[in-house]
């Protein structure tokens, strides 16, 4: 069954972000655009969340934050990186304290580009997430299925 | 007062058409003017690497011998800066993003004329 | 020409008297900023303003020998900019109303723009 | 004496997109200090002028923060301009005007849908950001971009706009006054807004000047204090009277900057009125030698760009001082003896843009 596709609950993080496309994933949530008729709720808690959007190219000071939020997000999860500074650290890749990237630090499942990513793209981006989101809840599944057989035998 | 008001708030409810855009099944139609993912008319390049150097963030690489441009999409910042340094006018800029991707390092790749094995976007070795 | 934008050279220990005479003509500490002239010479500007007009005080110092003193016991608001010039620029600073002692960025690289200058990543 | 206890407030908040830590000692539910720890968002920009040249360097102005991103770029131009001694055409000067008021508009309908989330009033802040929407796109139709106008460059601007076009525009802003008015009449009206701003963290006219505040927060307390008063761009031929409050609380900032909403379209109207023909850019040639401070208005308040040539095509040294690492300080001063549940509100007060302050 598809839960996920029915109301995926996401939490946003800044990791060294120019602001930019953290104000298009709050647009993304506001009137306009209005995720909220997909079920997408951006909550405050990790423990809450199926989709983690991460903005920015991630320091040194915020990388175990960001690991911390995902540590704590319930398995299946996805990660979406918003923007080019998430991607590949884009301007800012030079800089001495960027890491360049979420993906230095934990698992990235979607890549959505832009500077700033528009809230379309955004949209479109958690869409592509909710298939690996799928998978990854299909492929849990079957490995349970599995580790009971083997249990029962 | 306020019982007016209120009235009125309702009624233009009523009459006015939502905020939201259907997105998905709806799209806007973009600005001409707005700036997004660079394209490339690969006949018109001198392959003149002005567009890599003036690149800020190197997502250009321009092969001069093997007559090759490649873009990095997810290094791209979409300033424009290639499009306006190109003497031949052979760049130009869509109105949207390229889209989201789950594999990073995908290079959208151009050579002129086609190369024999055809090098199949996002098929150039991974980086970064 | 926007605005003039005088700038007076003070010595170390002169400092906070200048600054002192700033804060009694409620002029609003604007900012605190270093720059690395030479290897071992760090320029410190601060600049002031009363009613829009912009005025700059500057000292020289060199890390290595010079500790400067802090201005926060005059203007309260200068610990913010000293603790990120200390941060930066590893410049002692004595005296700061909060003293972060370095941890006010956590940065990969430490003091650095005390690193040699033209430093080109291939 | 009730036992102290230690509140940390952030990095991962919901009320703030951006990442701000903050240590709360509480007694009780009374707040006695606050300690920040800042830097979560600290890239090193400034270093990169060791890596870019000083055209290339306005890509990464504008991206230091997204939201005043435009004025950000103006402001490194002009100290640029100043020092190369550059004479930017009219027609250039005007448009960074009408732009840079553009994203005053955004920014402050982006803060009260903020503020109105912060303290609970959740429609209000759907409805600030469904009439930011129509600002954005106007935005996007001139300039190319949502929240990234990339538009600057030093020497003038990249992009011009029709007089048509600019008329229309000042047209359509007068219909959209009227939205921004039904929106902003419940800031200033409602009793329940009122009850949680008014009265809160208040920052006296002394305090507030002498702990370097700037833009609304300096003004909300009484300081008729506006960078745009300098004449930069073309505030020469359009002079600004800086809106001011006496109260100096959340409510007074509030009432702040909703009146600059509508002064920055009057601005806008005023400027479109006047704009001259001609070129938009100008051959920049040589290389910046000297150094200056740039000073200009942005939405959160004064920005500083310290810009020092070398006479090479790389600048020495370049260096933001951003408004709200100078309202930081006096909105901890005000924090202590308030209440834990006004943080978050007293803290978007200030409109806080963390990428700007840690750069």
């Amino acid at each position: 069954m598809a839960y996920f596709k029915k109301s995926p609950w996401i939490i946003h993080y800044d990791a060294t972000s120019c602001n930019g496309c953290d104000i298009e994933v709050l647009a993304a949530l506001t009137p306009l655009y209005d995720v909220e008729r997909f079920g997408i709720i951006n909550t405050g808690n990790p423990k809450h969340a199926d989709i983690f959007l991460v903005t920015g190219a991630v320091n040194e000071q915020n990388k175990m934050v960001v690991k911390n939020i995902y540590d704590q997000m319930p398995e299946p999860k996805a990660v979406i990186a918003v923007g080019i500074c998430a991607c590949s650290g884009g301007i800012f890749r030079e800089c001495y304290n960027v890491l360049g990237g979420p993906d230095s630090v934990i698992p990235v499942d979607i890549y959505v580009p832009g500077c700033a990513a528009r809230p379309e793209a955004i949209i479109d981006g958690v869409v592509q997430a909710l298939g690996i989101l799928e998978k990854k809840h299909l492929a849990r599944k079957e490995a349970r299925k599995q580790h009971d057989r083997i249990a029962a035998n | 007062m306020s019982l007016f008001a209120f009235t009125k708030t309702v009624l233009g409810s009523m009459v006015s058409k939502p905020a939201t855009r259907m997105y998905p099944f709806e799209v806007r139609e973009a600005f001409p003017g707005t700036r997004g993912s660079i394209a490339i008319e690969i006949e018109k390049c001198i392959y003149c690497t002005l567009c890599a150097r003036k690149c800020p963030t190197s997502a250009i690489v321009v092969n001069k011998a093997a007559r090759s441009w490649e873009i990095d999409r997810l290094r791209c910042i979409s300033c424009r800066a290639c499009v306006e340094a190109c003497p031949k006018d052979c760049l130009s800029q869509l109105t949207s993003y390229s889209p989201a991707v789950a594999i990073k390092g995908g290079k959208d790749f151009f050579h002129h004329p086609a190369p024999k094995v055809a090098a199949a976007p996002g098929a150039a070795p991974a980086q970064g | 020409m926007i605005e003039s934008q005088p700038t007076e050279i003070v010595t170390l220990d002169r400092l906070k008297d200048a600054v002192r005479i700033k804060w009694a003509a409620h002029a609003r500490l604007v900012q605190i900023g270093c720059t690395k002239t030479a290897e071992d010479q760090y320029e410190i500007n601060y600049s002031f303003d009363e009613n829009l007009k912009f005025s700059n005080l500057r000292i020289v110092v060199n890390p290595a020998t010079d500790r400067v003193p802090s201005i926060s016991d005059i203007y309260w608001n200068a610990f913010f900019y000293e603790n990120e010039v200390h941060d930066l620029f590893g410049i002692t600073i004595e005296g700061m109303a909060i003293d972060f002692k370095g941890n006010f960025y956590r940065m990969a690289v430490k003091h650095p723009f005390a690193a040699p200058a033209g430093q080109k990543k291939s | 004496m009730s036992k102290r206890t230690i509140i940390p407030f952030g990095p991962q908040h919901p009320v703030l997109p951006e990442p701000l830590h903050l240590d709360l000692v509480v007694e009780d539910e009374i707040v006695v200090e606050a300690v920040p720890s800042i830097g979560f968002i600290h890239r090193g920009l400034e270093k990169l002028v060791e890596k870019k040249d000083f055209n290339e360097f306005v890509y990464v102005a504008e991206r230091i923060c997204g939201i005043c991103s435009c004025i950000h770029g103006m402001t490194y131009c002009q100290g640029v301009e100043e020092i190369m001694n550059l004479q930017v055409p009219g027609r250039a000067k005007y448009l960074r005007t009408i732009w840079g008021e553009f994203s005053r508009i955004h920014s402050h309908l982006l803060w009260l849908g903020l503020a109105a989330d912060a303290f609970g009033f959740e429609s209000l802040f759907m409805h600030s950001w469904r009439i930011r929407e129509k600002i954005l796109d106007i935005i996007e139709e001139t300039t190319g971009g949502r929240v990234i106008f990339g538009t600057s460059k030093v020497g003038g601007v990249r992009r011009d706009v029709t007089n048509e076009r600019l008329k229309e525009i000042s047209v359509l802003l007068k219909t959209y006054a009227g939205e921004i008015k039904e929106v902003t009449d419940i800031f200033l009206n409602d009793n329940s807004v009122k009850h949680r701003l008014c009265g809160v963290g208040v920052l006296s006219k002394d305090d507030a000047l002498m702990l370097g505040a700037v833009g609304p927060m300096l003004r909300a307390s009484g300081v008729a204090q506006d960078m745009r008063k300098l004449g930069y761009a073309a505030y020469n031929d359009i002079p600004v009277e800086p809106i001011i409050d006496q109260s100096g609380d959340c409510y007074g900032r509030c009432v702040v900057r909703i009146k600059e909403v509508f002064q920055a379209i009057d601005i806008i109207q005023r400027a479109v009125d006047k704009i001259p023909d001609g070129p938009i850019d100008m051959k920049v040639t040589g290389f910046p030698n000297g150094e200056f401070f740039a000073r200009t208005e942005q939405p959160r308040g004064e920005v500083i760009y310290y810009i020092r040539g070398n006479g090479t095509k790389h600048l020495q040294r370049m260096r933001v001082r951003t408004p709200t690492f100078a309202n930081l300080p006096a909105i901890l001063k005000v924090i202590p003896g308030c209440s834990v549940a006004d943080i978050p509100i007293l803290l978007l007060t200030i409109d806080p843009c963390i990428s700007c302050t840690e750069r």
